[in-house]
């Protein structure tokens, strides 16, 4: 009944403990916040399945094979599996083979571990960022943490992450101005975002001086004339984009909307008398009850649907883009073998750099087109046309090869 | 980057739940002056005093309040709450009437010059009421969320626009 | 005043004469109807202006050249407007070149006339089909017309072509039963769809018999060995499709939604005390508020911003697929020149239409993709992929040209 609902409701905040600043252990803030603590915990579970996400860390070279030559040379090309919860953002990057085969350097700790922001206190932000990760690994103690995203006293959201502050800041950004909506999605894209190692101090940088769109993104790069590799078989100067949620997700229409990352990651939750945040960062498709029905009311097997439609048509682009890359790497190759000089390639090389970083925006982008369904196909397209471009200047210089395929897109 | 909800904070009388009495006075005799000036006339034969009932029915005086009417019947909220429960502020009677008085005088001068936005759009001042007499009966269950103290508190009807009115 | 206003609301409808079963002229009606007949004669304004649409009839011929060579060989590259309101239906179809320049058959009165459904009656569905157009014109009266969609007696909407009876009939689907709400799509649906004219009859069919998406149209000419026409400059064996709105909405959330055409285009107006549906059959971008806010909450503004984001990304792609169009036209004429055989040029021509049929079924849907904005990106991908495949055939058969443009899509 309403009186003994109220009571409960009123003791809170009811503090156990003080939370110290530098408290980074989650379960001494859990037991200010147990519900939170607890369904924070559950980012344990590694056997949610979905249609492309999920979170059983399977690997997805072997679920789709073409990533192996399309990243030849690069470490991605070795290991690289489905991510999974937040319990595992430490424990998944040691144990990752990007780590063993290449040297990589303390920037990979900054979005892997809640020691980053004490690190870079004490360090300065330059050496944290330079120091091999290897040296660094033994101050790691903890992944994700409460700190990440919160005020121990307040329990105000923050941003802890130099990377994000430095970034919004060069665009004119005040995250002190922000908004409790806009900070529920900012302190998500403290992570969720496409980042690079910029110049020998490795310092971790996110290339929105353009925008955040792929064409901005691309502005970037080439305008600082930056490569992360260079492709195994075609020699093309290449970039790797990862994970950027943060960017697609604001060119589409839940973002335009005012809807944050936290609306349907973090949904509220009603626990006996109170409704909390839910601290459970899954995929929304096996929750679309709390995710989606409080804003769309359509019933939870429209609302799947509606996911499934956007995503298979995004993964049939998918497909249909890998199959022009490899044509055009197969094209490059066959030219190089004739004898075509490095002048002669430097287009066919470009235009493969073109088409495989757009498909690298929408295949590392974790919704698989959902969040943001016509520029993720928008994008794609231009990604076919730049692979068949390249194909085509290969050809011409001596590069005969056959076109894997002809089947459309279609589902 | 147009990333904040539909209605901002920004409008008149921001929580009108903390109105001062002075600004309440100044408001009332402002309004009242009003209607009894300019608008008596309207005020009646448009039968804007319907505002001072609480009775649902009243409203539908007007056709124009026909779709919400309608929503409302259909909506979660009929058995628990009529529409001064979310379109009056609970914080004081004074509150209240002055509330009652602006939107009785807006929405009869309205309906006679027949010149609003359709479809009929819920102004901020009235939003900020709505949200906080979500408050006044969701308060406990929400301590955890809704942020009431700070400056920024959730906007309740970034997710339950339609409790009020089904659609 | 508010005293007269109660009172419409009590009077209406009222009846002032009977409407003859045959009554085809909407003054009739409009007598029991004032208020209608009022809206529907504003179709007659043909200055609405909007970025990709509107009722002002340029010449899309001059506004997209491209055109010119895409349909080269074909009537429509001789004169092609933009579409303007139903009060001009018969008037635009009496005045276009496309019906001087060949021999039409009177299967194009079928939606172009409110005559139709009387004609057929009287000559019968074969007659009236492949009776020429031009032995036909004199008996065609009326454009658009109340009948079209209204029964006399009773108001309902329903059916008058046959061409959706049979075309539904024939995928199973029972009009007789159809919801009000489908009706107020199934009415547009008799002609707002891709159509061609079946053998020596002409008898107006529409290719629906695998699905609506266009990869299952494409199926149904492929499997029935239909074209349009061959193109003038390469050959091949082209397919026109023409203002696909019902199939191209069927594949997108409103429709899914349960929204229907006449939700944006007809929607509800208050007039005084009643509400009634604007027959001012138009562009939604010049009545938002009662086109869109009924359903959405943002203001005007945030949503002309919406339906332009998707539109200029659509337009982007649709220049974009043009260009690969052009090259693949160019290469493959190219590679007649150097003399291969219609055996080894076969692939390529056959390219040529799949991506020439894509690239036609977004084009010429008439809302630059708001119907269906992912759906449509998707469709220019595969476009785009098949044209540089057919420029790719062809080059290797001697063709070699020049890729015209290296620019992507952002709008
Ligand atoms: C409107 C709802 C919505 C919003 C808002 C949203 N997402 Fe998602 N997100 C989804 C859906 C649906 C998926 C697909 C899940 C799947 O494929 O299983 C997804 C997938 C993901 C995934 C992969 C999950 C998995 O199971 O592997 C990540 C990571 C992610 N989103 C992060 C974000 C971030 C960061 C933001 C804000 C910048 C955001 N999302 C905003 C709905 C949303
Ligand atoms: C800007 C933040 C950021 C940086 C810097 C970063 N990561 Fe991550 N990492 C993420 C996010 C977010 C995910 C989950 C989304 C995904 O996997 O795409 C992730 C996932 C992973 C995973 C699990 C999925 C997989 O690929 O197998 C591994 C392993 C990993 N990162 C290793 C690294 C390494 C090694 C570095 C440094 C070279 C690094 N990360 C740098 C944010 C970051
Ligand atoms: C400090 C860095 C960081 C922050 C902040 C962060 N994430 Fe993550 N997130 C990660 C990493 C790293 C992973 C991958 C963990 C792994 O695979 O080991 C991840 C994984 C995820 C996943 C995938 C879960 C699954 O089952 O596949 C989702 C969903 C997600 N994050 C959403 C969010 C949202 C929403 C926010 C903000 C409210 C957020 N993240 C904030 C680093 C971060
Ligand atoms: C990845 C980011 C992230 C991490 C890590 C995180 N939270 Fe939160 N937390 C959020 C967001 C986002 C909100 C919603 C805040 C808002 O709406 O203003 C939130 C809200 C809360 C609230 C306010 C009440 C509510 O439920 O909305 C409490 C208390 C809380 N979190 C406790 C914790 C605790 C305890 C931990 C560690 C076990 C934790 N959080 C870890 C992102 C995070
Ligand atoms: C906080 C509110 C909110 C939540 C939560 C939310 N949505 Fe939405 N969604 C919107 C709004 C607002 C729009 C824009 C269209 C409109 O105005 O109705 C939208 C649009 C969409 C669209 C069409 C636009 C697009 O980008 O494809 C889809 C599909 C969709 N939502 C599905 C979902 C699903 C599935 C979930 C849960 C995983 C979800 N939404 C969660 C508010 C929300
Ligand atoms: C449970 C709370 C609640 C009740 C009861 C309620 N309303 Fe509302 N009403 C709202 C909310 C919330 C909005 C704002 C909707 C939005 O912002 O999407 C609203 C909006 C409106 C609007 C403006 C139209 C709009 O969509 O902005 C009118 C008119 C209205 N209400 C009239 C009424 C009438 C008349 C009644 C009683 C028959 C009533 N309301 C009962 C909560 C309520
Ligand atoms: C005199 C006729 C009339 C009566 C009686 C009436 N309304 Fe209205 N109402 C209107 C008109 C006209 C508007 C549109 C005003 C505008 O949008 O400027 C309106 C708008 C509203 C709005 C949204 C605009 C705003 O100011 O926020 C709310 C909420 C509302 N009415 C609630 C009510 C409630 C509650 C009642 C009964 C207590 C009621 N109305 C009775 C005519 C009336
Ligand atoms: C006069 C009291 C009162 C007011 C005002 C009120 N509610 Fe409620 N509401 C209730 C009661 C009682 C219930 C029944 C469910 C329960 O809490 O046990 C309820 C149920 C709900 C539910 C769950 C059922 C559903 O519709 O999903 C939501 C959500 C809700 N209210 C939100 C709101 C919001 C948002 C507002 C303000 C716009 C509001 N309420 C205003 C009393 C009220
Ligand atoms: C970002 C979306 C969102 C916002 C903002 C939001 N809610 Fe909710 N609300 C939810 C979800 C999701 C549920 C369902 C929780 C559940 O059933 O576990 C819910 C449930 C509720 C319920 C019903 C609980 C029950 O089961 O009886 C009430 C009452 C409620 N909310 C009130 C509010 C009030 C008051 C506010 C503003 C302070 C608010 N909500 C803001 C998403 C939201
Ligand atoms: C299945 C119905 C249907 C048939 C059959 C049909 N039309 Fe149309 N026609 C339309 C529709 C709908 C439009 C408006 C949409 C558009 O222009 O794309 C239109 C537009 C036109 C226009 C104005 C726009 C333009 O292209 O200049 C002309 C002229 C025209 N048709 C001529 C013809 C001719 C000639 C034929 C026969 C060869 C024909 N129509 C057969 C439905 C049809
Ligand atoms: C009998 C055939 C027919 C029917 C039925 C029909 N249309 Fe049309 N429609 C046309 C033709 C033909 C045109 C082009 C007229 C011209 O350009 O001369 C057209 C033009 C239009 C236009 C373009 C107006 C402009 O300003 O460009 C819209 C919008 C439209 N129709 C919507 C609809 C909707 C919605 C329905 C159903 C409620 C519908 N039509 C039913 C044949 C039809
Ligand atoms: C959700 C709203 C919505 C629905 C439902 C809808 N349309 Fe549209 N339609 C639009 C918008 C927006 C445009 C773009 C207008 C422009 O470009 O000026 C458009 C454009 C058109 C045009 C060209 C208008 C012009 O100005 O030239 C035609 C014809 C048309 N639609 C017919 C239809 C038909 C037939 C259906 C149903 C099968 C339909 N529409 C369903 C919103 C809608
Ligand atoms: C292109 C199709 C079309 C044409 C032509 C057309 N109507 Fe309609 N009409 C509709 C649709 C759709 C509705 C909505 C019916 C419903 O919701 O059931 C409608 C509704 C009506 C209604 C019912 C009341 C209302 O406003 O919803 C009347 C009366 C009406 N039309 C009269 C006319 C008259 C008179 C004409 C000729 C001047 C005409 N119509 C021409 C499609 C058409
Ligand atoms: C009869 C109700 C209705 C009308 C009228 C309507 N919409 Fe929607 N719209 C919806 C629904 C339902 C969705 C699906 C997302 C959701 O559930 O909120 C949607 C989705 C959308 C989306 C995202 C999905 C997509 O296909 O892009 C956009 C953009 C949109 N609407 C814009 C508009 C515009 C602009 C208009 C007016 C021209 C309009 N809508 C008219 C109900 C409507
Ligand atoms: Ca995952
Ligand atoms: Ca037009």
């Amino acid at each position: 009944n309403i009186t003994t609902r109220k009571a409960e409701g009123e003791q809170y905040p009811l503090k156990v403990v003080e939370i110290a600043d530098g408290e980074l252990d989650p379960a001494v803030w859990g037991k200010n916040f147990p519900r939170h603590y607890d369904s924070f915990m559950k980012t344990q579970d590694s056997t949610i399945s979905t249609p492309f996400g999920g979170s059983i860390p399977y690997s997805k070279l072997e679920r789709v094979p073409a990533m192996v030559r399309i990243w030849a040379g690069y470490a991605f090309s070795i290991d690289h599996n489905e991510e999974r919860g937040h319990y595992y953002t430490l424990t998944d990057q040691l144990e990752t083979e990007r780590i063993q085969v290449v040297e990589q350097p303390g920037a990979c700790a900054n979005c892997h571990s809640a020691d980053a922001p004490r690190l870079i206190a004490e360090m300065g932000w330059e050496a944290f960022n330079k120091t091999p990760y290897n040296e660094l690994k033994a101050d790691l103690h903890y992944g994700t943490s409460c700190a990440d995203c919160h005020d121990p006293q307040t329990m105000e959201l923050r941003i802890t992450r130099p990377g994000l502050i430095n970034a919004m800041t060069a665009r004119g950004v005040d995250l002190e101005a922000a908004t409790r909506q806009e900070m529920r999605t900012y302190v998500c894209a403290q992570c969720h975002v496409e980042y690079y190692f910029k110049g020998d101090n490795k310092e971790l940088t996110f290339p929105w001086s353009q925008g955040l769109s792929i064409d901005d993104i691309e502005g970037h790069y080439d305008t600082y004339g930056f490569k992360d590799w260079t492709h195994k078989e075609t020699n093309a100067p290449m970039i790797k984009i990862q994970h950027p949620e943060f960017e697609m997700f604001s060119s589409g229409l839940h973002y335009k909307s005012g809807v944050a990352c936290a609306d349907c990651h973090m949904p509220y939750v009603r626990e006996g008398a109170v409704k909390i945040s839910d601290h459970w960062l899954r995929s929304p498709m096996v929750n679309i009850n709390n995710a989606c029905q409080t804003c769309h009311r359509q019933d939870e097997a429209v609302l799947l649907e509606r996911i499934n439609t956007i995503q298979n048509r995004t993964a049939g682009l998918l497909r249909t883009t890998e199959e022009s890359l490899l044509d055009a790497i197969d094209a490059i190759v066959a030219a190089q073998n004739a004898g075509a000089t490095d002048a002669q390639l430097e287009n066919a090389r470009y235009l493969h750099r073109r088409a495989s970083l757009r498909w690298d925006f929408v295949s590392s982008e974790n919704s698989t087109g959902f969040h943001s369904p016509q520029e993720s196909a928008r994008i794609l397209a231009d990604a076919i046309n730049y692979a068949r471009q390249a194909q085509l200047e290969a050809e011409r210089l001596g590069g005969t090869t056959q076109t894997t395929s002809t089947a459309n897109s279609t589902p | 980057m147009s990333n904040s909800p539909p209605e901002g904070k920004q409008g008149v009388l921001h929580r009108i739940g903390a109105l001062a009495p002075f600004r309440t006075w100044l408001m009332l005799t402002a309004v009242l002056g009003g209607i009894v000036g300019l608008g008596f006339f309207t005020f009646i034969y448009a039968q804007g005093a319907s505002y001072l009932s609480d009775d649902p029915s009243s409203c539908v005086n007007c056709h124009v309040m026909r779709d919400q009417y309608d929503g409302w019947n259909h909506g979660s909220h009929k058995a628990v709450a009529t529409c001064n429960d979310c379109h009056t502020p609970h914080s004081s009677t004074v509150a209240k009437y002055t509330v009652k008085a602006i939107n009785g005088f807006r929405h009869s001068a309205a309906f006679t010059l027949n010149n609003f936005h359709e479809p009929i759009r819920i102004t901020s001042l009235n939003r900020r009421v709505a949200q906080s007499s979500c408050l006044y009966c969701h308060e406990a269950m929400t301590a955890y969320m809704n942020h009431a103290e700070s400056d920024d508190p959730t906007d309740c009807l970034l997710c339950h626009a339609r409790v009020g009115h089904a659609k």
